[in-house]
């Protein structure tokens, strides 16, 4: 007999725990203006919301005249673990008569670069920084190889 | 429209099964390679043959399910007469479903219902 | 009902035109195709409608939106599925056993067809009143297992045999109770024939007269029709996370898109047996002494009703399916055995004692 | 027992092995003919009771191999390391702890498969990572792979 | 007739070999179990690794101290910010640098924030595993909005690299306290949900209860650690035996159950998330004002000697040992993955079970297959 009444209770336990789940379902079915949805494509310029902070690629920042910070000193090249910077510097003369190393390519492969920050920890200048762009694919794998100063760009001196 | 009905059904079940298996054959890209040609198994070339002596758990059930099945089929005319007949057929088919489920309790004590 | 054109109506006009127009013999030829073809389009739409509806429910119920970029609101989505099937390449593994392996989607197809006979969608829209209608739902569709073990078999793939047995064991087995739970509304109302089940839900739906233990056998139909088509949480046959795809794993392009449509057609047939017995077929949804009501529910054409209901037991399946999580094969075969089997055989004994008391009505 | 407490233990229990210590625990060194018995000591005496092998790992000082057990008890919730320094770098050989730590058994796999270390009475010893046909012992110092190492 | 299937000749059933992944939908990545069935018993299990084996210890020892700390997060991927966490205090550890208290809360903050998301990930392919799909976007809900804490104050979302030697990377939002705070609230509203969805449903509980039972000596020979082992009774918290960054001041409850089987691992895990939540609430009222990180040199290099520092990740215990021959480089990195012992322990509890329970052990250990290969 208690065989019995544990079995009607087994079923009824067993229904009732499985009506609760079917209840929240049905919860969320019946509302589904409520759920937080992202249209990626379409809100591509309006709601999207991607933080500051989000690393993307990085970027070396020029001001109004062209200027960047960045001094060649390959510190970032050699805070990299994967390699994914390749500085090329150049020497001139500057006005002064002095030869002076400058900065003639700061090459970033994005396709190797695993957003960790190392360069921009290590970089004394504050020249470098990352970037909270996204959509960054490309159709070509070499395109991925950025040169990040601009044509005609200069060393911005520091204000003493 | 009678008893043709289910040779209509029939045919139309094969024909739309061929049909669209046969355009889907047609238009589809046709292209076979070796590794292709394996059966799947997660990526790994299967091991052994899989065509062996099964375990006869499965075949058990089926047995089982013979004995009920027919069984059941019975209840069916019967219950169609139930109320012309009357307390005979409700006392026969009393009896009749408690072997029945001696039956099931038999299967159960013997351990053919307990899965392998 | 006396508004809405009968659809009795339109197949006899169909056949005097034809009678008219052309002998007996090819008049009963275009019958034939006539009817081949309505059925074709009528599974192909209801097919299509449940595949939308089945990802419309479960988007919603998992907080999503469904599918909504295709067409508006995502109602061209199943149509480019359907495009994809076919443009697919199917192909099979070199080693399966190429005459069952293409034959299984044919014969699961043409079975969940047949099933589709004695079903009444409206009054006079019928293909054929036999007078064991329930009897040769229940036996057809329990052909279909064979297919399914011809399907997982010839695959030569482990897991498709693994599938196989597991379906095999689990259809069959849910086979009884299905079958007891209908005999406990056949008990009642005494007769095979659908259109005398249906003529018998006048005055109410089974399930609404008040009896309990008819109430008890459309539970138990329910759940193991779910299990009879496979569907979660009984889907142990094609069970992803154990067995990949379970029986079609080897299928691609059109003839896994038989499998797929065969699925739907099996709980449409399970949930218009459901509808025919338990939920009053056709019939309008009356409360007696409430004329005005029953009027309003009587203007709503009975096809409309049939389809309603239908649609309302599929949701049901669906909200099982996308709520619940799977069964092991052994807890499965002891709910079955252990519990709806003879919960069954207690409640057709209860149901038989009832109408030799006379206390049904 | 604290760190220096089960130093002097060992100290006394092993007086004819060389005990340090490491930053964080005392070391024991094993020769590797008595590691099974010393291992076995280490697990089963009441005052030590280490029956959980937390670590079990390689290292390639060059031209030595040398065997690192990490050791903890969860009854006195102390640990140390016990090393076997293996002195035959082309051949090396020790016998398993897989008896007395089911876990070594995949330990013991993975480090036959860097190190190409053999584990006598191991139940499976197979190349767990990288598969038989695999050449070389990629942790060893010497392991040189121009293919699939990418250097910067 | 006595017992049908023992009376059956052993001829009778021939056993098959079934691979089961590298490409399957319940291992969870790219591990390979070669298992021997009878029917749906599974008689043997051996698991094959290596699929993603990328020789982090390898690549370990050509980077910078500095440097390979942003190769951990990649080991167990959703206990990023405490691979990292283990690493930075290896390192500290060698070099006897105090880090600060701000970056100390920071941290512990992290890394529960991470065992959450860990553990929550872990609820819904759980719940998936076994057949439930709707669990698992409820449970990427919660976890979606953690990760953009992670995105808006770290910068990344997965592979974080934040915490670093001497502190963290970067300070944390000024917004950062409230946000938490209010996610925090709906956490708590969502875990009830979870309950009422799969804990309390009775399917749910007969796939687990029984199925995989891990005794406790057994946990302990297998050097098995985190929730599993301490679902089997084995008190192993790191936090609490060997503190770090400050867990010894803070209060909560090492959750030990002794069922030993999938579902008291369930238990525990549910209830670890709960603790999660008291230790950040700890927390984040006092986080300390000041600076977030200690100025450490450009290249760092350790004194010679060998270190060993854990620390209790969302599946158990991470050891890193240093060896260190005085260079700027680790002269040997072992990295003692708790997935890799918790391995183990799947062979012994699955075989004689069936293929369903197999899912539900290997969904309950929740193994990570980048942390077993490294």
């Amino acid at each position: 007999m208690r065989a019995l009444i544990q079995y009607i209770k087994d079923v009824a336990q067993g229904f009732y725990s499985l009506s609760q789940g079917l209840l929240l379902t049905l919860k969320y079915f019946v509302r589904p203006w409520k759920h937080i949805v992202e249209q990626y494509p379409e809100n591509r310029t309006t709601t999207i919301y991607i933080p500051e902070k989000f690393a993307g690629e990085v970027v070396l920042p020029h001001d109004e005249n062209n200027r960047h910070k960045c001094t060649a000193c390959t510190l970032c090249e050699m805070a990299c673990p994967n390699g994914t910077i390749k500085i090329i510097s150049a020497t001139i003369e500057g006005e002064d008569g002095k030869k002076k190393k400058v900065l003639d390519k700061w090459v970033y492969n994005l396709g190797m670069c695993t957003m960790c920050g190392q360069c921009v920890d290590a970089c004394p200048q504050d020249a470098i920084t990352m970037k909270n762009s996204f959509e960054l694919s490309v159709y070509n794998r070499n395109d991925l190889i950025k040169v990040l100063n601009k044509p005609g760009s200069k060393l911005k001196e520091k204000e003493s | 429209m009678g008893a043709a009905s289910i040779i209509i059904l029939l045919f139309c079940g094969v024909t739309f099964a061929v049909l669209a298996i046969g355009v889907g054959k047609f238009f589809g890209l046709s292209s076979m390679n070796p590794e292709k040609g394996q059966p799947y198994e997660c990526g790994i070339e299967t091991q052994g043959v899989t065509w062996v002596q099964f375990n006869v758990g499965y075949y058990l059930f089926s047995l089982v399910f013979l004995v009920f099945d027919v069984e059941i089929i019975f209840l069916y005319p019967w219950a169609t007469v139930l109320k012309d007949l009357g307390m005979i057929a409700f006392v026969e088919i009393l009896l009749f479903t408690l072997f029945l489920f001696m039956g099931l309790l038999y299967a159960y004590k013997k351990k053919a219902l307990a899965w392998m | 009902m006396t508004l809405t054109i009968q659809f009795s109506d339109i197949t006899k006009w169909i056949h005097e035109t034809l009678n008219a127009s052309m002998s007996p013999g090819w008049a009963l030829f275009s019958e034939f195709v006539l009817a081949g073809v309505a059925m074709i389009l009528l599974v192909v739409v209801l097919a299509v409608l449940f595949v939308y509806m089945e990802r419309k429910v479960a988007g919603f119920m998992q907080l999503r939106l469904g599918p909504h970029r295709v067409g508006p609101w995502g109602t061209m989505q199943v149509f480019a599925d359907v495009f994809k099937l076919l443009l697919k390449e199917s192909f099979a593994p070199f080693t399966v056993d190429k005459f069952l392996f293409n034959f299984a989607p044919i014969l699961v197809l043409a079975v969940a067809f047949m099933a589709m006979a004695p079903i009444s969608f409206a009054p006079g829209l019928q293909l054929w009143d036999m007078n064991i209608g329930i009897l040769y739902v229940t036996a057809v569709s329990s052909i279909g297992v064979i297919g399914i073990l011809m399907a997982g078999w010839s695959s030569n793939n482990k897991y498709s045999l693994l599938g196989a047995m597991r379906s095999g064991a689990q259809i069959v087995s849910y086979e009884l109770s299905a079958g007891l739970s209908l005999v406990a509304v056949i008990a009642m109302c005494g007769s095979l024939s659908i259109s005398d089940i249906i003529a018998s839900q006048a005055d109410g739906w089974w399930i609404f007269k008040g009896h309990l233990p008819i109430m008890f056998a459309f539970v138990v139909y329910v759940i193991a029709g779910t299990a009879e088509t496979n569907r979660a949480p009984f889907d142990l046959a094609e069970a992803e996370s154990e067995l990949t795809a379970g029986y079609h794993t080897e299928f691609s392009g059109m003839q896994f898109g038989m499998f797929y449509l065969t699925e739907y057609i099996n709980m449409a047939v399970i949930s218009m047996v459901a509808t025919t017995v338990f939920l009053g077929g056709w019939l309008p949804f009356h409360i007696y002494g409430f004329d005005a009501f029953n009027n309003v529910m009587n203007f709503i054409p009975s096809w409309i009703w049939f389809f309603g209901k239908t649609f309302f037991i599929i949701f049901l399946m669906m909200w099982f399916r996308w709520t619940f999580p799977r069964l092991r094969i052994d807890q499965l075969l002891k709910l079955e055995w252990k519990y709806l089997l003879p919960l069954s055989i207690i409640n057709v004994v209860i149901v038989a004692f009832l109408v030799v008391m006379g206390w049904h009505f | 027992m604290t760190k220096e407490e089960l130093k002097t233990y060992l100290e006394q229990t092993f007086p004819q092995n060389k005990v340090e210590e490491t930053f964080d625990f005392p070391l024991l060194y094993a020769d590797k003919s008595e590691l099974f018995i010393i291992a076995k000591k280490l697990k089963e005496s009441p005052e030590t009771l280490f029956d959980f092998l937390f670590c079990e790992t390689a290292v390639d000082r060059t031209p030595n191999l040398e065997m690192v057990y990490h050791l903890n008890s969860t009854t006195h919730r102390h640990d140390m390391v016990l090393k076997v320094v293996l002195e035959d770098r082309e051949n090396p050989e020790i016998h398993s702890v897989n008896e007395l730590w089911k876990a070594a058994e995949l330990y013991e796999n993975e480090i036959y498969d860097m190190f190409g270390i053999r584990f006598t009475g191991h139940p499976n010893l197979r190349r767990i990572m990288l598969g038989d046909e695999w050449p070389g012992f990629p942790l060893r110092k010497d392991y040189k792979d121009d293919i699939n190492i990418v250097t910067l | 007739m006595e017992n049908l299937n023992t009376e059956l000749p052993k001829e009778m059933t021939e056993e098959f070999v079934v691979n089961i992944g590298p490409q399957h939908p319940s291992t969870h990545g790219v591990l390979r179990l070669q298992a021997t069935l009878d029917g749906e018993t599974i008689k043997d299990l051996l698991p094959h690794l290596g699929y993603i084996h990328r020789g982090i210890e390898k690549m370990c020892e050509s980077l910078g101290y500095k440097q390979f700390i942003y190769l951990t997060s990649r080991m167990d991927y959703l206990s990023a910010h405490i691979n990292n966490q283990a690493c930075s205090l290896a390192i500290e550890k060698g070099l006897q640098v105090e880090v600060p208290a701000r970056a100390k809360a920071i941290r512990i903050l992290m890394a529960e924030l991470q065992r959450l998301t860990s553990h929550e990930l872990w609820w819904g392919s759980c719940a998936m595993d076994l057949g439930a799909v709707t669990p698992f976007f409820l449970a990427f809900r919660d976890r979606e909005r953690i990760l953009e804490i992670f995105e808006e104050n770290t910068g990344n979302r997965l592979t974080m690299n934040y915490i670093t030697p001497g502190g963290v990377m970067t300070d944390i939002n000024s917004d950062f306290v409230t946000r938490l705070k209010t996610l925090l609230v709906k956490i708590k509203e969502h875990l009830k949900e979870y309950e009422t969805l799969i804990t309390g449903n009775i399917i749910f509980q007969r796939r687990l209860k029984g199925v995989g039972v891990l005794p406790k000596e057994l946990a302990i020979s297998l050097g098995c650690t985190g929730p599993t082992a301490r679902a089997s009774g084995l008190s192993c918290d790191v936090r609490k035996y060997y503190p770090y960054d400050g867990y010894e001041k803070l209060d909560f409850k090492e959750i030990v159950a002794d069922g030993c089987d999938s579902w008291s691992r369930y238990v525990v895990r549910m209830e670890e998330m709960r603790q999660s939540i008291h230790i950040i609430e700890q927390i984040i009222d006092n986080i300390p004002e000041g600076e977030y990180r200690a100025k450490l040199k450009g290249i760092v290099k350790l004194p010679v000697g060998e270190y060993y520092q854990r620390v209790e990740t969302a599946r158990g215990e991470l050891g890193v040992y240093i060896v260190s021959d005085g260079g700027n480089k680790p002269y040997r990195l072992k990295l003692r993955a708790p997935n890799f012992s918790n391995l183990g322990a799947l062979k012994p509890i699955t075989v004689g079970s069936k293929i369903g329970d197999l899912m539900a052990s290997m969904a309950t250990i929740d193994l990570v297959i980048p942390d077993i290969d490294r």
